[in-house]
């Protein structure tokens, strides 16, 4: 059974249809990235499977249980998945490591003292150490975007959906990110990936899912969507990108 | 020292010096040319007259007292009910629309109804109902009124400072699991607060001084004890003694919060 | 209890044995001296202790408070026996309050400002001039019908306002009881004059100050045989003479 | 129809049935109960009084037209002078440091003192320092007293609305080349304003009723009058005509403002 | 003579010195892109040169003359720099093409109609066409980007500031960027990037200028940075990225 699968998700803004039903599966454990044009829905999509936007139609299922049944509560279910927007959305009167705290603390109950050692340590894998107490307006870009990282992570969700979570980082970095998700990977963390960085999905995915008008177009593993596109889009698409 | 905080420095030196000249000048003109005027001995005795202050002014010091009581009890619940007030207005969900549509119905009705009837109405009508003492206390039934009134303002300025939050900001803390109510408090409450600050300092400088309104049912408080001796002096002094005790409340209670604004934006950024 | 035994009042005032008078907050002279009634100086307190001493009530046990006006017509339990405060009898005002018996009869009076005092004393005359009153007086229906004036009339909260707008020019005339306008004429508006007064007796509804108890109060019946009393053995016209003064100086307005 | 459609409907169905049904509730409570009190008779003869409001109703309209013109050109100056007070104590630059004095001394001093003494001291005093007719028309001077006091509270709101606007806004403004001036008008100020609408809405309507205040100095407005016959009939239901006035005015503009910035927001994203 | 050169320029936060004496020369039509790590500097340095952060010490000169001067005024000079921020800043109460006309309107004082047409090539050029009306919140990051793009180069400067500007951009709207780019260049513009995407500066750059511990620590053309880099720093940055 997938750990996450959605079935004929439709999701519209107002005339313009942006998920036109998607099916999509992601398998405990696997890391599968999200391809696709500016424009194409990824990051609507992640919203919605995280039940930030209702959708007009088909199910997202969570470990085999519908998640998107209309009436249900959103919250535990939210607290299982993590996610990191694209534009970071740090809350901007709270340091950084309060950020990072907030989540441990109100939906696990967790004191301060408990989860600080565990949430320096993810600062530190992030080489943030030294800019815990600053406020996200002290920040640089990349920086914001690795606090952000940290502070999903520091909720210990079962599943995580991140929204291009390496554009503000020097390659560098993006390499020390990359290294990070594979060990989540090998904890067992079910990952989903919106991501321009085509050397970053064909490193570390799974599953390589084209996105295009509101539908999954095309997806297989990294080797054969790179090497060896079957949908005329798809070769379209990366073209420029080799 | 670089050429930066060389003209800084003379930056801060001159504008000191315009603002203090400019400051005295504007006062040494008042205190020039308004003497000129062919009334001012007139108003200076009906307004500014030394003998009627320094008699007035201990019996509307004690005065005040009443009106600090008043406001003591009175500020804290008109925040918790204004808060709570905003926070049914901005219920999201629609199993919730009654009680977006109470929160909508209180803060039309108490505060397009003139305070003084508010006043009225619950600080004579209520008790006239037939309550025993002390129930029927002009301060209770006063206090509520005010509490009322001023409330539905408060709450109007809460949800703006709930608004004004990007709601981006509600998705990301929704996104980490936390519910509603967390959302509010740990996320949207303490940036739509701090946005509205200064809005929320005029409703505390505005409700010190309605404070007064309840004399209109009883309590003797600093404005009426004014009021009494204009009437009785048919002189206007106590009332400048009255603005004297009040802007000595006010302006440091300002000040002081612009204080603190200032500094926690220079923390943050 | 202080009451002669058997006394009518006896058992109907508010506190046992005490009888307990309102006036204003401030109270005005000539009504009251000095804002202290207690001492029962002035025209009001004299009659309060006359009354209390009519109903054999000693002076010590009469009991002073301060009252607004909206304190005395609300509509639940009051905190005083009587109120005196210039409240003139209207047929309006009993349907809601009981009044006693009048205890003055006041004339009104027109106070001019400094730039008005040639204006005659009549009718033609003073209508053309700008007008003020006091807004909770029977002055200003009494302003509305009698003199109809030229130009919306200006309406205060009391008289040390009217004073400070006739100081400020913002109006020539205005309309009080006599007494009233005599004291500000004397006392408080340098350069005003009262220029004339209304006869008392020839309005079809004269200016009557009366007590103004509860709806339905017990007492209406014992103060109003107190003030006949007074009146029949002519102590309320000495008090009168003591306290008011003298006022056939002022011309009528014809 | 999709299942979300279909409860989305049922939803906001029995969200209708509960607001209808509580409501209801709560109105037959109160029309039912209240006059079991003992005292309701004589309540509703003083403050719900038909005759009364009768024989009062057309000369409070009447009146009412004094409040609305006075209104009508005291709003817009206070608004103008209240975003001038907000941009002087908005300056940057340190030159401008005096004109940031005046404004927090404007505010401080404004706020402060109680409008009752505001209202006499310029309504009062300044015509008695000799002008002549018709320039010491309290009409003027008590509009300046209020212009200035609600300046104060409004130029407070439009900061907190200028403050609540992110910095980078004015940086990306200023990158395109634009002057201070052009991106307060067209960047920060336009973010602001809608972030206070409400808090604006409040200080309207809250003027609307202390138009009221400038009856201490003569004018007869709607609550002068209802003070009349208050007097006159001992009886509190003018003010209850005044307030329904009131109502009728306030409510449907604020309804409305809240429909247009709801409809703003759900066109912008 | 440089079209933008820096001289000594220090710029601190506090007790962290940010910039700590940063000379750099960018000559008139040159693209010169600037590395390096995440908080090493680049967009604090953008900003300065843009004057919106006072600077502590050291000289900024725009065609020889000395911009940073304390008290000169500054919005000349900006208008005759563009500036692209990292995380956009689009203004969220106009329309995309209303964001893009606000300078040329008030700076150039021209109406509306004077250069609707200019901007819609823009935004037509830029795949935007059918996103003009739409406001921001209501964009995907990528054509946030772009619309931030179209606004910088509506007031048409001579110098452009990029602050990573293909971070939310599919590899097929970089390549079409990068191709605007040289077309701007072959105008004429001179472009300073700050960017993380290696690839981007080695194809596009004159010149490329690694950035670290507040210093321009070495600088050349891409062939010798990239091939060839002679600092250890360097060396070791660029590293992970190859
Ligand atoms: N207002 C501030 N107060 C304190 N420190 C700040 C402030 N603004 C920026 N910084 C610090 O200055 C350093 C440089 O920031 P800058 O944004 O210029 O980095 P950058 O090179 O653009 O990084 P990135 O590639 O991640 O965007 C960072 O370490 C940041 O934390
Ligand atoms: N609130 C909204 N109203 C109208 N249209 C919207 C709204 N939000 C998003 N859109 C549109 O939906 C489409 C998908 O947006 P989305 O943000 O999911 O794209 P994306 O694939 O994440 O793109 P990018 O790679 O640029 O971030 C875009 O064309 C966008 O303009
Ligand atoms: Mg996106
Ligand atoms: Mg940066």
């Amino acid at each position: 059974m997938a750990k996450l699968a959605l079935r004929g998700v439709v999701k519209r803004f107002g005339e313009a249809t942006v998920c036109d039903g998607i099916d999509l599966d992601v398998d405990a454990g696997q890391m599968v990235c999200l391809i696709g044009a500016s424009g194409a829905g990824k990051s609507t999509l992640l919203r919605c499977i995280n039940l930030l936007e209702p959708i007009e139609d088909g199910e997202i299922f969570l470990d085999g249980e519908d998640i998107s049944v209309p009436g249900l509560d959103p919250h535990p279910v939210r607290a299982r998945i993590g996610m990191v927007f694209q534009n970071f959305n740090l809350f901007p009167h709270m340091t950084a490591i309060e950020n990072a705290m907030l989540a441990p603390r109100r939906v696990h109950s967790k004191t301060r003292v408990d989860v600080r050692g565990e949430i320096e340590s993810l600062f530190t894998r992030f080489g943030l150490a030294d800019r815990m107490q600053n406020y996200p307006d002290q920040l640089s870009g990349g920086q914001q975007q690795r606090v952000a990282i940290v502070r999903a992570l520091a909720m210990r969700p079962d599943v995580m959906l991140f929204d291009e979570i390496t554009s503000a980082l020097d390659p560098q970095l993006v390499g020390e990110v990359l290294d990070v998700l594979l060990a989540l990977k090998a904890e067992g963390m079910t990952m989903l990936l919106a991501t321009h960085e085509m050397g970053f999905a064909r490193e570390a995915a799974d599953k390589v899912c084209f996105l295009k008008d509101g539908n999954v177009i095309e997806e297989g593993p990294p080797s054969q969507i790179f090497d060896a596109p079957q949908h005329p889009e798809t070769q379209r698409f990366l073209a420029r990108s080799k | 020292m670089t050429r930066r905080e060389k003209y800084d420095a003379a930056q801060r030196r001159r504008s000191l010096v315009i603002a203090a000249s400019s400051t005295a000048l504007v006062i040494l003109a008042l205190i020039i040319l308004v003497p000129m005027a062919p009334g001012w001995e007139k108003v200076q005795s009906s307004f500014f007259n030394r003998a009627v202050l320094a008699k007035s002014f201990p019996k509307l010091l004690d005065a005040f007292l009443v009106n600090v009581m008043i406001f003591a009890w009175s500020a804290p619940l008109i925040g918790l009910l204004g808060l709570l007030i905003a926070l049914a207005r901005d219920a999201k969900s629609p199993a919730l629309f009654p009680l977006r549509l109470f929160g909508a119905a209180f803060t039309d009705i108490f505060r397009g109804v003139p305070v003084i009837l508010t006043v009225y109405l619950i600080g004579f009508g209520i008790p006239g109902l037939g309550l025993p003492r002390p129930w029927n206390s002009p301060y209770i039934w006063g206090s509520l009124a005010l509490i009322l009134t001023y409330s539905a303002y408060v709450a109007e300025i809460f949800r703006s400072g709930i608004d004004s939050v990007h709601h981006s900001q509600r998705a990301a803390a929704l996104s980490l699991g936390l519910s509603e109510r967390q959302v509010m408090r740990d996320v949207v409450l303490p940036q739509a607060v701090r946005n509205v600050v200064p809005s929320q300092m005029n409703m505390l400088i505005a409700l010190q001084k309605d404070v007064s309104l309840l004399s209109f049912i009883g309590p003797v408080e600093i404005f009426r004890q004014a009021g009494v001796f204009k009437s009785l002096l048919a002189n206007f002094t106590p009332y400048v003694g009255a603005a004297l005790i009040f802007l000595a409340v006010t302006i440091p209670a300002t000040r002081y919060a612009d204080y603190l604004m200032a500094k926690q934006k220079r923390e943050r950024r | 209890s202080a009451f002669a035994a058997g006394h009518c009042a006896a058992g109907k005032t508010l506190t046992d044995g005490k009888f307990t008078v309102a006036t204003g907050n401030p109270a005005y002279y000539p009504w009251v001296l000095d804002d202290a009634p207690e001492s029962g100086q002035g025209f009001e307190a004299a009659v309060a202790y006359a009354v209390a001493e009519e109903m054999g009530i000693a002076a010590a046990d009469v009991v002073w408070v301060r009252s607004s006006f909206d304190e005395a017509i609300q509509p639940g339990a009051k905190n005083f026996d009587v109120n005196m405060q210039q409240y003139s009898i209207t047929a309006e005002r009993d349907q809601v309050v009981d009044f006693s018996a009048p205890y003055y009869t006041a004339p009104m009076a027109v106070l001019v400002g400094p730039g008005a005092v040639d204006t005659a004393p009549t009718m033609a005359a003073i209508k053309d001039l700008k007008w003020g009153a006091v807004g909770t007086t029977t002055a200003v229906p009494k302003l509305y019908s009698v003199i109809q004036p030229g130009s919306d009339p200006l309406l205060y909260g009391d008289t040390a306002d009217v004073s400070a707008a006739i100081s400020a020019n913002q109006i020539d005339a205005a309309l009080f009881d006599l007494p009233t306008a005599l004291f500000l004429s004397a006392v408080m508006i340098e350069g005003s004059k009262v220029i004339g007064q209304f006869s008392a007796d020839s309005s079809e509804n004269p200016d009557q100050f009366g007590m103004l108890m509860e709806e339905g109060s017990v007492l209406k019946a014992c103060i109003d045989d107190a003030l006949a009393a007074l009146t029949e053995s002519g102590a309320l016209a000495a008090i009168e003479a003591q306290w008011l003064q003298d006022s056939t100086g002022v011309p009528l307005i014809k």
